[in-house]
């Protein structure tokens, strides 16, 4: 495929920049964090943006989606993070709707997809039980009882954990020298007995929660995917996750940028623009060459999603490596360049560091990338 | 008190003895336990006031300004003895004062006998807590392009406009300010440098909240704001010379904020702690490259500033490089807090809550983005580098 | 040929069955195997002799240049055809030459009639093998600033100065050349675009040794070199639009140098064949998190020239952004030979000997200190995105 | 100990700076490369040094020497980096010395310390055995046979090897788990049986050799420091080499900025001196505090051996780290701000990145020291 957008796709990212930029721009999400809104983002907002049609973007047809492909998702993923848009489209959208599907478990698709593309239901999945990315470092249980499970265990950093009807978790249901056997995936409501859930404001006013699970009983149909094989689907699903906090992550670095260079043309220092000194005029062209890498490598992983390539793994750990380490360059820079007053809370610019730092720890930061990537070229 | 070095030791040794309170003699726990003066302070208890009081009356809050201002009139062995001695001790510092730090050595170099006695001795008592009036709006890095209008009226001058970054504005007493006094000469001319009390009607002060929350640090307006001739100190229209002299005086305090760890863990040990070792090495293998090529320049930085230290004893100035060590330590501090941010991991993303103490750790990394902007930033500090050591023309 | 595709194709597939001797139907196997032609070229076999003749003869040296200059006169989906069948039996290109990749577009946008009719049909034949004389020894970046005088003298200039940086200047034949024909004139004017003989009186040539070794580099002298005023292109005192035309041609054929390990092994593959993995990791930590954030940069660009590719096809210009590829291709490859070199430990310390075939990679790592300054340095490409693309001032 | 020159140390910098600037300057190494001397040193130059006393400057008044401690060795190496003066200074008065003073074998330090301080004879250590740095891996044998030993094995990469009288070999007299142990030191008359030497012009126009040892027989009086234990021996004398090294590397790096600083001075592009350039002069800024740095960890250093503290390994692996990552910016600058010229053989920028290669890869590059940095840090 092309590294081009087809005009389809591009009409897609029109219409996101045109609804963000008027319907949610950056103050929208300031007025959230001031008016102490505890999900962290608008339900209004987010019925709008499913019936933009983009709470079913990547869901099949079959299942009341438009079945419209993850380059879709990622471009609306890429306009969110410019506009700092806090929503569920990555918790549920991306990351829940990709588990279901590549569960291949059609009744609990049939169930909940539908539900998820017309914005009514939100999930969340439940799978890190440490401050660090180790997805398969699974201790908790899943105890065979009856027609079902009793689930034990602690989840930690559940995104918009407060506000989901339903979490995907990971539980172990066969002991294995191999962390990544053994391991189920559950589909499991937000209000079953046992469920206790806390939940964090970070520092870009997202909301995370603690979910615990006091021998929480799912049925057996609530199972995703084969019982003790769950990791691989898991798997795949944080891939498709990775890129798409990429994309995110672009729209970051890549607005961060533009207002950083608007500032640099208009903010006069000794009687002309800062943008005429050469040593911030280099910086700015390296960091443009750095967000056109992550351009590149954004749009490629997000195809590669779409045509099933082998390469998803690699590329989404390039991905996520490239643009966590861009955005990070790119929204430090925001704050060197525009001074003291990008330190002030009142300028809009340090809304764009706090959110990369979020985003960049989410499924794995850069550095944990860049290990697997390593490891998946085999040094 | 006696010239003789050990005799003035016993002597020093003596009067704490008699006079510091119990309870200052413990390092402080925090920010908070620093006595600041002046008349809004609240003391935390009868101890620090009186540790104050007998400090600021022993002339030892100022302890090498000339006694007839009500300083200490120590000499340079001297000075160094009692500092001995406080810290044997571990008496704490009896008074935090930019009187003391900044505008009393202005003060002693550019003002007046009458403004001296005036000013000289309530600083050192702590009466006075003083705020700065450097930065404008529109000024940024280029301080010189400061704005605020202050218009000869005869027996006062009328001010207007406004300044940022004013540290403790909402807390101080009185402000030291450059204001603009002829509008028509060039950009470094035309400045003076004025006292007046916050309480003058016309001032407006309002704290300014900063990415990584509430902070110290105000704007401030004016709006025909009277200052009496009297309080405009050293020559009308050259106020840049004492912002200059003043400036490399805060750059030198600043430059040693890389340095900041003190008494807390290395990041390698908060790493090894938080993310857990296979044999002998820390968990994660790119992070600890990282770790260690950053703890390679702390180190390296720490030796120069020990060799820096060394120098000056041996009579080396310091100059232009206090610009290099302000650039490296707030740029090394960045990158600590980048690398705690990073091993702490999702744990270091809260923003409120008991279990991350309102999100400290995010706060003060945040904080840590502003050491690079603050006191001339890094740009500025290389700009200085280039022309002051280096000697590049332009 | 026919205008068909399919017909065309199937007319190339039996011309080049016909033409195109077996010895050239195989990749080259080095540099040396590269055919330049001209008067001093010495071809390493018949067959390298007879195919230059039979793709010049047909115009296919030049395959979509205009037929009346003796070009192939082919259009774009016949050029692409060719292209495609030539690759299909790896034929060698019959031919490397400058006059084809930069003077040829320059004298078919800016030659007269005369000058097309004479000088085109020998670059296609591969008659004359060109050398470029544009930098001076004091010009440096600042290319414009050209000195070479070419004083009118009627029917001729008489020139003086000297040239550097001229490839291959001692086995070419005739060279185009900026040089100065209005010394009062700005700096941009006043330059003239004027092709010669190297043989004409009054011309020296010294080859340059670079910190690698040998180069194909050469300074070119002038004494009084009498230049026939039919061979200046273009009009008087207007060459530097030419240049300028030439140089973004230049500057995109060098940008592709990031990925010219084509062929060769990746970085990460030498490293665990020289150093060895334990399990499976690298033997070395930190040069394994070297060379990760290497190969992912590296494939970054991969995937951006891919893009750049894809866009160029979909019709998007390349323009300035050609300036950040040459900037970031050159900075990846003398990363890769300083990745290159540390692998290989004391081994690639070698500067003579077989065992180190004269100390290949030694030499070649010297050699990619000079990717960022040759063609325009990194800086001038970082001046021309923030000027160009990013539309900063100054 | 304070961290600034005594008189006496700016005296001896003083005198080696005007001796080795008279004596010789860059022109002098250029000359022996386009002479082809194979040596790669002017013995006669050496003679001249060692008459300076700087063969001597480590070795005790005992053995003939100066007693004057590795400071001031360093300062000389230091000044010889500014001049890339190729000479003995570190394979035979720094490192042969120190394995001889360390080894405490008093009748070979009689026998070779005296005419080291005097220049006459010239030793070389001869201990690795890959192309990268690996002191432990010896598979060198020493075999004990009568009253002696045979050594069989091959050493590479040995400094000076051609030119020199006696090599300080390592080999292994008793096989061991632990790499460290059973290794033994030697030294072997370069001209004894069955000693073969190859050598190898080096890109900074110095040599080295490979040492093949085919059944050597060495005699017992020529052990040095005890049986089976040797290696502590050669860990504290590499320190040394790498601490005088890194002075080495400290004066290359400075000499190619302050040259580059010339130019930046000197050279006029677009009509004004290229050291006008922000983006130059803020890169210049930086590579003068990185060489500050250096500075302050190669004297600490060198100061750490002369008071025999406890942190002369970390120190050792601080500066060897710190100076060769400084001086391949210095170089790699030095060249880049030079343009075009700075690639000519005709210029002598180039010579300084050549010798800084060599440098940094001898006795461990920057990677192998910050590796041992965190190892030594327990990290």
């Amino acid at each position: 495929m092309a590294l081009v957008l087809t005009e389809e796709q591009t009409m897609l990212r029109d219409a996101a920049k045109d609804f963000l930029g008027s319907r949610a721009p950056v103050l929208h999400l300031r007025q959230l964090r001031d008016d102490e809104e505890t999900q962290g983002f608008s339900r209004e907002l987010w019925t709008e943006m499913a019936e933009m049609g983009w709470a079913a973007i990547i869901i099949p047809e079959t299942y009341g989606g438009l079945d419209y492909g993850y380059t879709g998702l990622g471009l609306v993923l890429e306009e969110s993070g410019r506009t700092l848009t806090p929503s569920p489209l990555i918790s549920t959208a991306l990351l829940s709707s990709s588990a279901l599907i590549l569960s291949g478990n059609d009744g609990l698709c049939e169930q909940w997809l539908s539900q998820i593309a017309t914005g009514e239901k939100l999930l969340s999945l439940a799978f890190e039980e440490s401050a660090q990315h180790r997805p398969a470092s699974v201790t908790t249980q899943a105890v065979s009882e009856g027609d079902g499970y009793r689930l034990s265990g602690t989840k930690l950093g559940v995104m918009n954990g407060n506000s989901a009807d339903a979490f995907i978790v990971t539980a172990r249901t066969r002991l294995s020298d191999d962390p990544c056997e053994g391991v189920s995936l559950f589909l499991l409501p937000a209000n079953a007995d046992g469920v206790k859930i806390e939940t964090t404001q970070l520092l870009d006013n997202h909301r995370s929660s603690t979910v615990r699970l006091d021998g929480v009983f799912v049925s057996s149909d609530q199972l995703m995917g084969p019982l003790h094989d769950g990791y691989p689907i898991l798997k795949k699903t944080l891939d498709r996750g990775r890129i798409g906090i990429a994309a995110e992550m672009l729209g970051v670095a890549q607005e961060s940028f533009d207002r950083t260079l608007q500032y640099l043309k208009e903010r006069k220092q000794f009687g002309v623009p800062i943008g005429s000194f050469q040593a911030l005029q280099h910086r700015a062209a390296t960091l443009f060459g750095e967000i056109e890498l992550c351009k590149s490598v954004v749009l490629k992983a997000l195809q590669a999603v779409d045509e099933n390539s082998d390469d998803i793994a690699l590329l989404a750990s390039l991905a996520k490596a490239k643009c966590g380490q861009t955005a990070k360059l790119a929204t430090a820079e925001g704050i060197q360049m525009h001074g003291g007053i990008g330190m002030t809370d009142e300028f809009d610019i340090g809304f764009f560091i706090k959110h990369w730092r979020a985003l960049n720890q989410q499924l794995g930061d850069s550095r944990f990338h860049l290990e697997r990537f390593a490891r998946l070229r085999a040094y | 008190m006696s010239t003789d070095p050990n005799m003035f030791r016993l002597e020093v040794r003596e009067w704490l003895d008699t006079n510091c309170p119990e309870e200052m003699r413990s390092p402080m726990s925090s920010e908070k336990d620093a006595c600041w003066g002046g008349r809004n302070f609240i003391f935390q208890s009868e101890a620090q006031r009186l540790w104050l009081h007998r400090m600021g009356e022993k002339g030892w809050t100022a302890p090498d300004w000339p006694k007839e201002y009500g300083g200490g009139g120590l000499n340079r062995e001297q000075l160094k003895i009692l500092n001995q001695e406080m810290k044997r001790i571990n008496a704490r510092p009896a008074l935090y004062s930019f009187g003391i730090s900044m505008l009393g050595p202005a003060l002693l170099k550019y003002g007046n006998e009458a403004q001296k006695l005036t000013y000289l001795p309530a600083i050192i008592r702590g009466e006075i807590r003083w705020a700065q009036g450097y930065s404008e709006p529109n000024a940024g890095s280029d301080l010189a392009n400061l704005q605020a209008p202050a218009v000869d009226k005869g027996d006062h001058y009328l001010l207007n406009g406004s300044k940022i970054w004013t540290s403790y504005g909402d807390v101080g007493d009185w402000m030291f300010c450059l204001v603009r006094t002829d509008p028509d000469a060039s950009k470094h001319q035309g400045i003076s440098f004025m006292l007046f009390d916050l309480k003058t009607p016309g001032i407006t002060v309002r704290p300014i909240k900063l990415i990584s929350g509430r902070s110290p640090f105000c704007e401030v307006f004016f709006e025909d704001v009277k200052i009496p001739r009297e309080q405009q100190v050293g020559e009308l229209n050259k106020g840049w010379s004492i912002a200059k002299y003043l400036l490399t005086h805060e750059r030198e305090m600043i430059s040693w904020t890389g340095l900041s760890r003190t008494g807390s863990d290395s990041v390698s040990k908060t790493a090894t702690q938080v993310i857990g070792k296979t044999g002998d090495k820390l968990d994660d293998a790119i992070l600890r490259a990282d770790i260690v090529r950053f703890e390679v320049d702390e180190m390296a930085f720490a030796l120069t500033i020990e060799r820096a230290r060394d120098e000056v004893k041996a009579g080396v100035s310091l100059g232009a490089v206090s610009s290099w060590f302000k650039f490296f330590g707030t740029e090394l501090n960045k990158q600590r807090y980048n690398l705690l941010m990073d091993i702490h991991g999702s744990e270091a993303l809260a923003w409120s809550g008991e279990a991350s103490d309102d999100g400290k750790l995010a706060r003060d990394w945040l904080r840590t983005k502003g050491n690079s902007i603050e006191g001339g930033t890094s740009e500025i500090q290389l700009n200085i580098v280039a022309k002051h050591i280096l000697g590049l023309p332009g």
